[in-house]
């Protein structure tokens, strides 16, 4: 079973990384931001799990893991700073977060 | 010896001291009479140096003493040395000996006025000075006493602290000798460099080895130009006329007996410097020559009494530099210490004068003084009688024998001759104008306004007899040579000097009875138009307006160097100092603030443009990267 | 003892300085305590001077402690023969300098006094230092003080003041910083005893960088101006009289001395350089308006005139420049002492308000009389014998030098004399009030002493010149 | 023919991940967004299958397109979906710059995927049956990468502690300093 | 299957701290609230002080590097040395953070993630492969996020708390993915082996590689917030609370150059003549940008910011070095750093409680007059961070420019000389507000001084005391650092 070998792989997740930072730097919406970047996260996994089966090393797909765990945390972290947000009656808006600047 | 020379040079040093610190606690009397005595102290101390002198073999004449190193530098060296030499001795007596009877004088001038304790701290320092001037063993001492009897010059000039003239004259004095200084610094420099000392001795014996005429030259030059300045000689004269505005006793002391004859005697002293450099030597004569013309056509229109012996007074050291540039020493000093005598003399004739008519100085506005103030006259007159020649008064003995030298002195040396016996007839002319007007005739109705009679009172007492012990100098100042008959003090002088020129009896004949004839001839001119007034004044617009102008010296130099100079200070704090100095910094600062805001501007407040920062940096770092390596 | 001789010179005025900040003084204690201590380090100079052997050649009483080896620095100071008389200048100013704002009074005394002894402290610190890190050291750390000192008591400009002071000189001393390590690594140490010459233009050129601001040379003196307005007087004498002559210390101990060929090679550029500076610092103090301003500029002119003894690169030129370094520094420090004493009687140092102030105070009269020409340089006096040296060094480099020199010379009798006469003389200026008085004791005591030190030194310029080895 | 399979399964999979990627930061619906995300990661569980990652496929699954994402939907249901456009205001410089920066990162990578040392990448490595098993990949974890297990949970356990705090109750009312 | 050895000593420092965040946790729960700030800051004070004193143990107890835990860390002198910075900085913060008005419900929670993110940073510096690299830099960024946001009635504060996760995550995306690249082309995740694999195979212009260390110089850059990745450090700065401005801006920055220096001569030694001078112009940048955004601050904790970002610069300089010198400058230079930072922090935080607002230059006018000890304080930081001499901070510049110079680097020394001229305007702008500008109004609360903070002086004073101390005993902190950097494959 002779599939794409891994170039084919990276490329993808170099595209996916492309829109997850597009999502970033393109979004005001700050769930949005954060969806983008779990898309980020994840085209670095399917690098991660690529090369793991190229180099038929295990080594990446626990890498792989431990990134989901991370960007799951980083979801709560984000989410929870959204509620507070929320709750502070602060528009969810990204460019009106600009109270700090200069 | 030695002890005497130093006595004689730090008894002044010693009073003026004194008297700074006294302050309050001396009366303004016993502060005068400490200068006085300080100076007498000085006198004897000379005298006492003189005769120590005249007791060793006329070669061994010279003694050097050195108190201590006062500046060194590698293998540089100065001594605070004096040197004791006929030259030194002669001088020391001038100094002390006139100075002596001017500052006596002052006691009875300066009665009342309010800061005597300040003058006589002056004056006592600048006989220090000029003692230190004329006995120092070292040219850098040398320069010492020359700057510090500028600066007491300036300090006297400016004594009425209050008369923005005075004050002007004052700085317009010390300027001018600056930068006759700074020349003569120059002249040292050269000397250094080339020599590697500056003392007389060292100097004198390796002049030869300076190598170069253009170094000997330069040297020379230097030392002139120290010695035109100091003397009041054209063209850095302007100083002198200007510096009237000093107390009359200081005219006379510094303006006249003392200070402003330095010049001659650097002249004389450095003569083994001046006579490698033959041009500059008939350069100082030349000079000396215009001067004295110049100086006696300006006398001719001046109105303040003054100013004209001020005039008189550069004629006379015109005179001076004309024998001393052409190696005629001995006669050099002698005519040095006649006008001595008689300048003095007629400075504080003219004080008294002025005292009489409370500071009034302009001479039309004197007249028939003779009358109310006769004894005044009589010293007036013998002191202008001396200064105009006649003999037998001290004039006409210095004066004549200096001219006749002139003529043996070769074809330029019978150029200034000829200008010289015309000198005498200006100054026959001048100086009697001014005896005529101020003591002729009537008196006048300012005069019989304002005169207030000296009484027998101690300081009018002060002063009369220091102006009749000047008188009887004047008359009998030039008994101590006469020609080629009778000449001690070339004699004396000879070990430090050896005059280059013996002028014959022939000519010292022809030439006194030239000079005393065209002495007369001003004379009675004087008296025809100024006394007898049988002719009015000849009017010559134009020559009339050059010589009120001074010659326009002044204006030239206003527009030379004063206005230029105060443009491009203008210029300076305008131009440089204000937008390229504070501007650079300010544009930089600025500058910096602009980016400052710009970068700033930059920090939005959105992260989306942080995130794009970040990604775009490291997009471009991988870029670079890639291209780099591959 | 000997060896700590240099090091209680440094330490006393710093321990002063902190025993004068962390204990609760009274004003009037602090300002005696800190008197004090300035005239103990006076005693100790003289006692410095009284022990040091001129006729030996090299660093005296010197004293070396490791402070971090692998880049071989180490605290090493000790006393060469100029080293010594630019202390025993210092410290001599440094007291007078105590002594009048302790007389004057000033606000928060404990901070103001604590900082002039820290002063005190790290002036010496630059005269003695043996090691480049440490000279560096020392150098920024006079900065410290001086930027609080002019910044808090100064003038109403002082804020603007001290900006261009600091920037100006910390650019100029951190181009320094660069060529000290330059010099440090390649040489293996930073030791000033034992590095060797280096023939590195660049690096050079970063000492002169550093010395040419803080001394300053045009056209790096736009800091001068302001900062010599707007500090206190006596700040200003320190200013002018002592911390500028650490650039001159630097040039002859650090730029001339470890940099032979760079030196000879821009020779001409530092002449020219202070050439300029000479005659333009005259010229714009000749039209200065004010009494300080005549003094900055001046101050501007004597420093060039002082490089360009110490780049004549002759015993002639660095006799005379390390003599004129102490006349200036004294005369500096008393005509802006001055200064402020006519500032305080008038309350202005503009010359279009001043004048007449010499009838009825002989003491001031006498004393700015005394001052101003010594300060223009009369022959005699030991500014002339300074200067001569100077322009005679020079004029073994060149002719043109020692003409400039020349017409400097009349330009400073230009620009003193109008200083003198605008103050004394002519008529009573607006701002002069006729009850102000003549000098008071105390001021007397200040200013008499330096004017004294000039005079003794003009008596016998060669106290210093004789005891001079480079 | 496997072969055409797995190329078939791996370009509906890329296209489906790529496209539901391009879906999510498309969508103005932050509710969408998130369901879009959900397909995102479904394609790359099927990806992670044919890279032989059968453990990561099943947590991807379980953890991330389950819970995690569950999570946000309740989330944006909470503070509700605030709608907004990716261009609504037209393209700005910031917009333009997004696409430049985001591009250029894509070409970066490409390039350096071009760039691999002698075309390495195309020989894959033989792997045995329990390749990308959980028994294979709990053996890494707990051996060779027994710190990065450990680290992971106090990773987890941090963000709880942050989730509590940041959706904590307010006890007064925000200002603004 | 062979379990590996886990070497407890080596993770001593990181397990005191967790002990400390467990501590604290438990404190939230169980203690009743009148104590519970008091108890979880003991907590946290012990476990930053326990790990300090293991690192010092661990320090002393390496002679020589050795790979711990399947090489997933590295038991160094190099580590325990910046584990001792981090965490002297993590004290130093719970004693700024002491006297700070937390919501008194979050009190034990706000210590326990001090104490987690300091465990998270002491792991770190040990961190040997590209994994714990990841986890570990992850572990303490969640941490700070939340710690930012910890005020989340503040708009500034969740503000910040926002950005910082944004952009952060942004970046530990890039990291990653460069992780990923360099995994894929080495089959490596550990240092060492990295770079044997790099150097075997001939791998040093293979594309992944390159693009993988440029896409982990981002993201490390952006934890040391050099620019241009330094953008959110401002505004995280400005919002965060005032004591966890303190404690990132001392403790992140040592954990990210640390970590900098370790990966780049560990992992990629064959790189060196593009990573030295890639750090190098990401230096001079940051100094650039750093100092002249600075200048025209007025908040003075966004000016303390931009001056952060420049010292990154400086720090960056010592790292281009690439020498050992570099090294031990590094690791001197983060001492006073570190020290002048907290405590000029924890002067503003002085400020702020005073006066219940934000702290201006405006607003600090005559203060160091009123409060002597604060203002002399600030004075001295100023003046580290300006490299003046008498403190720390000038000692630190002069190795760090000695260090570049030995690299070769002259125009190094020239960036860092021009950027500290520049830097000197605003520091010393800072000491002309304290002591040369009178307020125009009375800003302090009237009724004298506030409630004497003991607890914040005597932390300001600390830092004053290392700030000076730091200047005078080079020779023991160098010999220090000396050897811990022997211990680096330079």
């Amino acid at each position: 079973m002779k599939g794409p070998d891994v170039s084919w792989y990276v490329t993808l997740s170099a595209f996916l990384f492309a829109v997850g930072a597009l999502g970033v730097l393109l979004r005001r919406n700050p769930l949005i931001v954060l969806l983008s970047l779990e898309i980020m996260l994840n085209s670095a996994n399917l690098a991660l799990i690529g090369f793991a089966r190229h180099l038929g090393d295990t080594a990446g797909q626990v890498f792989a893991l431990a990134v989901m765990a991370v960007a799951a945390s980083e979801v709560v972290v984000g989410l929870g700073l959204i509620v507070a947000l929320n709750r502070n009656r602060i528009a969810l808006d990204v460019d009106r977060l600009n109270t700090l600047r200069g | 010896m030695i002890t005497a020379a130093w006595i004689c040079l730090l008894s002044p040093l010693a009073a003026s001291l004194a008297i700074t610190l006294g302050g309050t606690r001396l009366s303004r009397r016993q502060a005068g009479y400490a200068a006085t005595f300080s100076v007498l102290v000085s006198f004897v101390a000379a005298l006492v140096a003189f005769f120590q002198l005249l007791n060793d073999a006329p070669e061994e004449r010279s003694h050097v003493s050195t108190l201590w190193t006062w500046l060194s530098a590698g293998e540089f060296e100065v001594g605070l040395s004096i040197l004791v030499d006929p030259l030194s001795v002669f001088m020391m007596l001038v100094v002390s000996g006139v100075g002596f009877l001017i500052v006596a004088y002052s006691i009875g001038y300066m009665d009342g006025s309010d800061e005597e304790r300040r003058y006589f701290a002056y004056m006592a320092l600048f006989v220090f000075s000029m003692l230190l001037l004329v006995q120092s063993g070292d040219l850098v001492i040398l320069l010492s006493g020359w700057g510090l009897v500028g600066l007491c010059s300036y300090l006297l000039i400016g004594y009425n602290q209050e008369r923005p003239q005075a004050i002007a004259a004052a700085k317009k004095a010390f300027i001018m000798n600056a930068f006759g200084d700074a020349t003569m610094a120059l002249a040292l420099f050269v000397l250094i460099q080339r020599l590697g000392t500056l003392e007389y001795g060292g100097v004198f014996s390796q002049i030869d080895s300076v190598g170069g005429d253009w170094a000997m030259s330069l040297i020379a030059l230097g030392l002139l130009g120290g010695a035109v300045a100091k003397s009041a000689q054209i063209p850095l004269h302007t100083w002198l006329p200007d510096a009237m505005e000093g107390p009359t006793p200081v005219s006379a002391l510094i303006h006249a007996a003392t200070m402003v004859t330095a010049g001659v005697y650097m002249l004389v002293r450095l003569n083994p410097v001046f006579e490698q450099a033959p041009g500059v030597q008939d350069l100082a004569a030349g000079l000396g020559a215009t001067t004295l013309l110049v100086a006696g056509l300006i006398a001719l229109v001046q109105t303040d009494i003054k100013r004209v012996i001020a005039y008189s007074t550069m004629s006379q050291i015109g005179y001076m530099f004309l024998g001393a540039g052409l190696a005629s020493y001995g006669n050099s000093m002698f005519h040095l210490m006649t006008h001595a005598f008689f300048k003095a003399l007629l400075f504080l004739g003219a004080g008294i004068v002025i005292h009489a008519l409370v500071s009034e100085q302009d001479i039309h506005r004197m007249g028939g003084l003779g009358r109310l103030l006769p004894k005044t006259y009589a010293a007036m007159l013998i002191g202008a009688l001396a200064l105009a020649g006649i003999p037998p008064l001290a004039g006409f003995f210095s004066k004549d024998s200096l001219l006749a030298a002139a003529l043996e002195a070769g074809p330029y040396g019978q150029l200034l001759w000829a200008v010289g016996l015309a000198g005498t007839f200006l100054t026959g002319l001048y100086t009697f104008r001014m005896i005529f007007i101020v003591f002729g005739g009537e008196p006048s109705p300012f005069v019989r306004e304002h005169l207030h009679r000296p009484g027998h009172t101690m300081p009018a007492l002060w002063m009369a007899w220091t102006v009749g012990a000047l008188a009887v100098l004047s008359v009998v100042g030039g008994w101590i040579q006469f020609a080629g008959l009778w000449h001690p003090l070339s004699d004396f002088i000879e070990p430090v000097a050896v005059s280059g020129v013996e002028p014959s009896g022939l000519q010292d004949a022809v030439t006194s009875v030239l000079a005393v004839g065209l002495g007369l001839t001003g004379i009675g001119i004087a008296w025809w138009i100024y006394s007898a007034r049988r002719a009015v004044v000849p009017r010559f617009a134009l020559a009339q307006q050059v010589l009120e102008h001074k010659f326009y010296f002044d204006e030239l130099y206003d527009a030379v160097f004063y206005r230029p100079g105060v443009w491009v200070a203008h210029a300076a704090m305008r131009f440089v100092e204000g937008p390229l100095i504070a501007g650079s910094i300010r544009g930089l600062t600025e500058g910096t603030r602009l980016v400052a805001t710009r970068v700033t501007e930059a920090q939005t407040g959105l992260l989306r443009t942080y995130a794009l920062a970040l990604g775009s940096g490291a997009a471009i770092l991988t870029l670079v990267f890639l291209a780099v390596r591959a | 003892m000997n060896e700590w001789l240099t090091t209680i010179l440094i330490l006393l005025p710093i321990g002063a300085a902190l025993i004068v900040w962390l204990l609760p003084w009274s004003s009037q204690a602090a300002g005696s305590l800190a008197l004090l201590a300035a005239l103990a380090e006076v005693g100790i100079w003289i006692n410095t001077l009284t022990r040091f052997d001129f006729d030996a050649a090299g660093i005296q009483f010197d004293q070396q402690q490791t402070w971090f080896d692998d880049l071989g620095v180490s605290y090493h100071v000790g006393l060469s023969s100029f080293s010594l008389w630019l202390i025993g200048m210092a410290v001599v100013v440094m007291a007078a300098a105590v002594a009048y704002a302790f007389w004057t009074g000033r606000d928060r005394p404990r901070a103001y006094f604590g900082l002039m002894l820290f002063l005190t402290g790290a002036v010496v610190g630059v005269f003695s230092a043996q090691d480049l890190l440490l000279f560096y050291v020392f150098f920024e750390a006079m900065l410290i003080p001086l930027y609080v000192l002019v910044g808090v008591w100064g003038g109403a400009g002082r804020l603007t003041a001290t900006i261009k002071f600091v920037i100006y000189t910390m650019a100029g001393s951190l181009l320094m910083l660069a060529a000290i390590v330059v010099y440090g690594l390649s040489e293996g140490t930073f030791d000033l005893v034992e590095g060797a010459d280096s023939d590195n233009a660049w690096v050079f050129l970063g000492f002169v960088a550093a010395f040419a601001v803080k001394a300053p040379l045009f056209p790096l003196h736009g800091w001068l101006p302001d900062a010599y307005r707007e500090s206190s007087p006596e700040v200003a004498a320190v200013l002018s009289g002592v911390v500028s002559k650490a650039a001159g210390y630097g040039f002859l101990a650090i730029a001339i001395a470890k940099f032979d060929e760079p030196a000879r090679d821009l020779q001409p550029l530092l002449l020219g350089l202070a050439a300029v500076g000479l005659v333009y610092g005259s010229i714009v103090a000749f039209r200065a308006p004010d009494v300080r301003g005549v003094i900055a500029y001046s101050s501007l002119a004597q420093m060039s005139l002082i490089t360009i003894g110490l780049f004549a690169l002759n015993d002639l030129g660095s006799t005379g420049a390390v003599l004129q370094m102490v006349n200036h520094g004294l005369l500096s420090g008393a005509l802006f002492l001055i200064a402020g004493v006519i500032e305080r009687r008038a309350a202005t140092g503009e010359f279009a308000r001043l004048g007449g102030m010499a009838r009825g105070r002989p003491a001031l009269a006498t004393l700015l009389m005394t001052t101003g020409v010594i300060a223009l340089a009369v022959p005699g006096s030991t500014a002339f014998a300074g200067e001569f040296l100077i322009l005679a060094g020079a004029f073994d480099e060149g002719w043109g030098w020692a003409v400039v020199g020349g017409v400097a010379i009349v330009l400073a009798a230009m620009y003193m004399l109008r200083l003198i006469s605008a103050v004394l003389h002519e008529q009573v200026g607006t701002s002069v009030p006729d009850e102000a008085l003549d000098l008071r004791p105390g001021e007397l005591a200040v200013i008499v002493p330096l004017v004294a030190s000039l005079l003794a030194l003009s008596v016998w310029p060669a106290a210093i010149t004789d005891h001079l080895s480079f | 023919m496997g072969d055409v399979l797995v190329w078939a399964v791996w370009v509906v999979a890329a296209f489906g991940c790529l496209g539901s990627g391009i879906a999510v930061i498309s969508f103005s619906n932050p509710f969408f967004s998130a369901l879009a995300l959900i397909g995102n990661l479904a394609s790359l569980a099927v990806l992670y299958l044919l890279l032989a990652a059968e453990f990561v496929t099943a947590a991807q699954v379980l953890v991330y397109a389950g819970a995690v994402m569950v999570m946000f939907l309740f989330v944006i249901a909470y503070v509700g979906g605030r709608v907004d456009a990716p261009f609504e205001r037209g393209p700005s410089w910031q917009a333009i710059a997004a696409v430049v920066a985001a591009g250029a990162i894509l070409v970066d990578i490409v390039i350096a995927i071009g760039l691999t040392t002698g075309g390495r990448l195309e020989d894959e490595a033989a792997v045995d049956e329990p390749f990308g098993g959980p028994a294979e990949v709990g053996r890494v974890f707990l051996t060779d990468h027994l710190l990065a297990f450990e680290i992971t949970s106090i990773v987890l356990l941090v963000a709880a502690v942050g989730g509590v705090i940041l959706g904590s109750e307010r006890t007064r009312k925000a200002k603004a300093p | 299957m062979t379990k590996p050895t886990v070497d407890w000593f080596a993770l001593a420092p990181s397990l005191a701290l967790l002990g400390g965040t467990s501590l604290a946790l438990l404190g939230a729960v169980l203690v009743p609230v009148v104590a519970r700030k008091v108890f979880a800051a003991i907590a946290a004070a012990l476990g930053f002080v326990a790990a300090g004193v293991w690192a010092g143990l661990l320090y002393s107890e390496t002679p020589s590097a050795s790979l711990e835990v399947a090489d997933a860390i590295t038991r160094d002198r190099f580590g325990a040395l910046a584990q001792i910075v981090i965490a002297g900085a993590g004290l130093l913060a719970v004693g700024i953070s002491y006297g700070h008005r937390t919501r008194a419900e979050h009190v034990g929670e706000y210590y326990a993630l001090l104490a987690a993110a300091g465990a998270g940073m002491v792991f770190l510096v040990q961190a040997n492969d590209l994994m714990t690299l990841f986890l570990g830099l992850e572990w303490f960024s969640i941490c700070l996020y939340i710690l930012c946001a910890i005020e989340i009635d503040l708009v500034s504060s969740l503000e910040a708390g926002l950005k910082y996760l944004v952009v952060g995550s942004f970046g530990s995306a890039v990291l990653l993915f460069g992780s990923a690249l360099v995994y894929g082309a080495t089959g490596e995740l550990e240092f060492g082996a990295i770079a044997r694999e790099l150097e075997s195979q001939g791998l040093l212009n293979d594309g992944l590689v390159l693009a993988g260390l440029a896409m982990i110089l981002a993201g490390l850059g952006f934890k040391a917030s050099a620019a241009p990745f330094h953008m959110w450090t401002p505004d995280v700065y400005e919002g965060a609370p005032t004591p966890v401005t303190a404690f990132m801006s001392a403790a992140t920055k040592a954990v990210a150059l640390v970590l900098a220096l370790r990966v780049l001569v560990t992992a990629f030694p064959g790189e060196e003549e593009l990573w030295t001078i890639a750090v190098a112009v990401i230096a001079c940048v940051s100094l650039a940008v750093g100092n002249v955004a600075a200048l025209v601050q007025r908040n003075l904790k966004r000016m303390l910011a931009y001056s952060s970002v420049s010292h990154a610069g400086f720090m960056l300089i010592a790292v281009a070095a690439n020498n050992e010198l570099g090294g031990r400058a590094l690791l001197y230079y983060l001492i006073p750093y570190g020290a002048a930072s907290l405590g000029a922090f924890g002067v503003v935080a002085a400020r702020e409680r005073e006066l219940g607002e934000r702290v201006t230059l405006d607003n600090v006018a005559g203060m160091g007059w009123e409060r002597p000890l604060l203002g002399v304080a600030m004075w001295i930081f100023m003046l580290a961070f300006a490299g003046l001499p008498l403190t720390g901070g000038f000692v630190g510049k002069f190795y760090v420019f000695a260090a570049a110079y030995d690299a070769g680097r002259w125009w190094l020394v020239l960036a860092g000389v021009i950027a500290t001229a520049i830097s000197l305007y605003y520091y010393l702008a800072v000491i002309r507000a304290l002591y040369m500008r009178m307020p125009d109004i009375q800003l302090a609360p009237a009724g004298g001084s506030p409630p004497r903070e003991a607890v914040l002086q005597g932390t300001v004073l600390t830092c004053m005391a290392i700030t000076i101390g730091s200047f005078f005993a080079v020779q023991p902190l160098i010999d220090v650092a000396e050897k811990a950097t022997a211990q680096l494959p330079f």
